[in-house]
């Protein structure tokens, strides 16, 4: 108390200057991210979930490598498919339940640039783990150790591209009640490219060739998906507003 | 601004009569055409040379696969219209197509299985066209699930409208990627559509299902149309009258 | 702030089947505040969402110094300041934090002066706690800081006495006043009387 | 005609793609009928009006 009392004294009455849009920007990811570790449980979740899916198919299929193997790029990517998705019903929930959105859309800031921003937490906070997991789940699949650079960056660029996707999703399924499953029936159709290319990047890297091409489409889905998407999840989160 | 009131007013008790006109002459159109169509189909066209008589399937096959990606740009142009000026009418055009497009999906997959069924030897192939309308069905089914759970009409008609411009900006990526890894993992070709130059008697009957189709689906949408400003023009003083005949 | 001015002409909006606003308009000239009164239901609330330009009006027009603000939004928006009945509060982050985010991504605001701001609504306690655990009062108060904070020409406030003990609800009525002396603009929707001179107060009554 | 129906051996897969299709198309022509009417009656419900009955 004493220290504030300090600080008022000096401050004095300086006229706030406006913000920019890249301050605005900063502070949104700041805050979800300070929000995200203020509950670390949630944030291992995901994680934890991408961990069991790739443990339940060596119990379910075989516990040969050579077999595993064959499945494994199929297997990581739709385990890290479903646990980005499991993420994003969260990604504007609280926002938009306790008004924060609001302010965010009423801020005079460009709303699109204040979603990219919550977008880009989402992948900090999920994508990017997922990609640093990867490889781990990959070696129990059986990949060999030299592909696990590749793995990591195939999934970290995939992920950009299913977060931005996602975000779409999440922003026009705010307001519904328990909208997990359309969620899903919404994201995972728009997600099949990203599931094609990275899994056969996944699968080149473990063949010890070249996974450049599919590397390079995934790249350009991530592109795309950052110049059109956080402009179709702001218009879904107007639309959530009205 | 006044073509904010020009089509908010202005133009459904318009579009309603002008819908109301139009529909018999699309019906029966598309209905004469249709019968026409299958007459060649049925009886005009020779028999293909590898194929056989199964090759027939086609007159079928293609007009629903037609009208699957028809009906869906049609329904992504007109939320586009609706999102951009606003206008009601538009957001009533994208929620009539749909169901239509939806279930010409499905007939799209099953004569697509029934197809490939005698040549494949199998009811399903991965094949790049079945599994690229297998995406579509699921982005018709994603599409009304969420129009069906919003409770207000105008949220309902925007955010679908916004997952529609999303979905159709997504439909040739998803076809690319689908063709892309399906040459990766299978001999190139099983079989193709009605790849080489027809002759004209095969062609003719095809061409005429695929106007039929399309005639067909302009006068489903008309009545569709109907329906849906009705529900959505709440006080409009037009309604009672055009609702006397 | 030269000649800042609100209007509204004749709104009209739908919900569903419900006709909510029944060509509704008010002028607002600067250093005034419009008290929007009337039952539960009646639509204060969707007027205040539709003046900010949240909701859409099916016709009718809404005018910032003599300008549609649909012709830019993001231009209104920056001179306005929009509190819900839910202030906008995380409830993990502390008030400060809160605060901090909250106006910052409008405005450059130092620490001292997000501390001012608490001080003076009287939440200079609540600084550090988690807003969690504060009360429902307390948490106005932190959105008292934020209004003053943002230094908005139009306040539109949705039921800014609730929750507030008598001395809150004097320090809602001296904000405002101090916004009207500065040329300011008030919307405020509430059921209850609002602490503020009458000859800058107009009333709208809306019907339920 | 027996010859026709057959379809050279490939009438099992031929007739049921027609009659798919074609039910589809049946459907489509009833479902839009329905809509129709039911708006109808729902207008006139909600703005009282009586009137001919079907549409």
């Amino acid at each position: 108390m004493s220290s504030h009392a300090a600080t008022i004294a000096a401050a004095g009455h300086i006229a706030p200057g406006t913000a920019g849009a890249a301050d605005a920007g900063r502070l949104v990811l700041l805050r979800d991210l300070k929000l995200a570790f203020r509950r670390p449980g949630q944030l291992i979740q995901p994680l934890a979930f991408f961990a069991i899916v790739t443990t339940l198919f060596p119990l379910a299929v075989s516990p040969e490598l050579s077999r595993l193997r064959a499945v494994a790029p199929g297997v990581l990517w739709v385990a890290a498919l479903l646990a980005s998705l499991l993420a994003l019903e969260s990604l504007f929930r609280d926002d938009a339940y306790d008004g924060t959105l609001e302010q965010y859309a009423l801020s005079g800031q460009p709303l699109t640039w204040l979603v990219f921003a919550k977008t880009a937490t989402h992948w900090l906070l999920t994508g990017l783990p997922l990609a640093l997991l990867a490889p781990l789940a990959a070696l129990s699949l059986g990949a060999p150790p030299q592909s696990l650079g590749a793995i990591v960056i195939c999934v970290g660029v995939g992920t950009v591209a299913l977060s931005l996707i996602g975000s779409v999703g999440a922003a026009l399924t705010l307001g519904i009640r328990r909208s997990g499953v359309l969620l899903a029936l919404l994201t995972l159709p728009l997600s099949l490219p990203v599931l094609i290319f990275g899994a056969r990047a996944t699968e080149l890297a473990m063949r010890g060739e070249s996974f450049v091409a599919p590397l390079e489409l995934l790249g350009a889905l991530a592109v795309l998906g950052v110049t059109l998407a956080p402009l179709a999840a702001a218009a879904g989160v107007r639309i959530s507003l009205e | 601004m006044n073509w904010r009131w020009f089509h908010r007013l202005g133009s459904p008790p318009y579009v309603y009569a002008l819908a109301r006109r139009l529909t018999p002459w699309f019906g029966w159109l598309s209905g004469l055409s249709m019968l026409a169509g299958l007459y060649g189909a049925l009886l005009v066209a020779p028999a293909d040379y590898q194929q056989g008589e199964g090759f027939r399937i086609i007159y079928v096959h293609a007009p629903t696969a037609w009208m699957s990606l028809m009906v869906y740009t049609t329904m992504a142009a007109a939320a586009a219209v609706g999102l951009i000026w606003r206008m009601k009418v538009a957001h009533a055009v994208a929620a009539s197509c749909a169901p239509v497009g939806a279930s010409f999906t499905f007939a799209a997959l099953a004569t697509g299985s029934l197809y490939g069924a005698p040549m494949w030897g199998t009811w399903w192939q991965w094949d790049p066209r079945l599994t690229s309308e297998l995406i579509l069905l699921f982005l018709y089914l994603g599409y009304m699930g969420l129009r069906g759970s919003i409770d207000d009409p105008q949220r309902a008609d925007r955010a679908s409208a916004v997952l529609a411009v999303v979905g159709v900006v997504n439909v040739p990526i998803i076809h690319y990627s689908v063709t892309w890894w399906n040459s990766l993992h299978q001999a190139p070709t099983v079989m193709r559509f009605g790849k080489p130059a027809m002759p004209g008697s095969m062609l003719a009957p095809l061409l005429i299902m695929l106007l039929a189709f399309t005639l067909f689906f302009a006068a489903l949408l008309l009545v569709r149309l109907r329906a849906e400003i009705l529900n959505r023009e709440r006080t409009a003083s037009w309604i009672p009258e055009v609702l006397k005949s | 702030m030269p000649h800042e001015s609100l209007e509204a002409e004749n709104l009209h909006l739908w919900r569903g089947e419900q006709h909510v606003l029944n060509g509704v308009g008010f002028a607002l000239p600067r250093g005034t505040c419009l008290h929007v009164a009337g039952a539960n239901g009646s639509g204060k609330t969707t007027l205040l969402r539709t003046v900010c330009g949240l909701l859409y009006a099916e016709s009718g027009r809404v005018l910032w110094d003599g300008q549609d603000v649909q012709a830019d939004l993001a231009a209104f928006h920056s001179r306005l300041i929009y509190i819900g009945h839910e202030p906008p509060l995380k409830p993990d982050l502390s008030a400060l934090e809160n605060l901090s985010y909250w106006v910052g991504v409008r405005r450059r605001v130092g620490r001292a002066l997000l501390g001012a701001a608490l001080e003076r609504v009287g939440a200079i306690a609540c600084a550090d706690r988690p807003v969690r655990t504060l009360s429902a009062g307390q948490k106005r108060r932190v959105a008292l800081a934020a209004l003053s904070l943002l230094a908005a020409p139009l306040w539109l406030l949705d039921e800014p006495t609730t929750n507030l003990d008598s001395e809150g609800q004097g320090l809602v009525g001296t904000l405002i006043e101090e916004q009207l002396a500065r040329g300011g603009l008030v919307l405020a929707a509430t059921h209850q009387e609002l602490p503020v001179a009458r000859e800058r107060l107009r009333r709208l009554e809306l019907a339920a | 005609m027996s010859q026709f129906l057959d379809m050279g051996g490939y009438a099992l897969y031929v007739w049921p793609a027609y009659a798919i299709t074609f039910a589809v198309v049946a459907l489509n022509v009833f479902w839009a009928r329905r809509l129709l009417e039911r708006a109808r009656a729902a207008a006139r419900r909600r703005l009282g009006v009586g009137g001919g009955e079907g549409a």
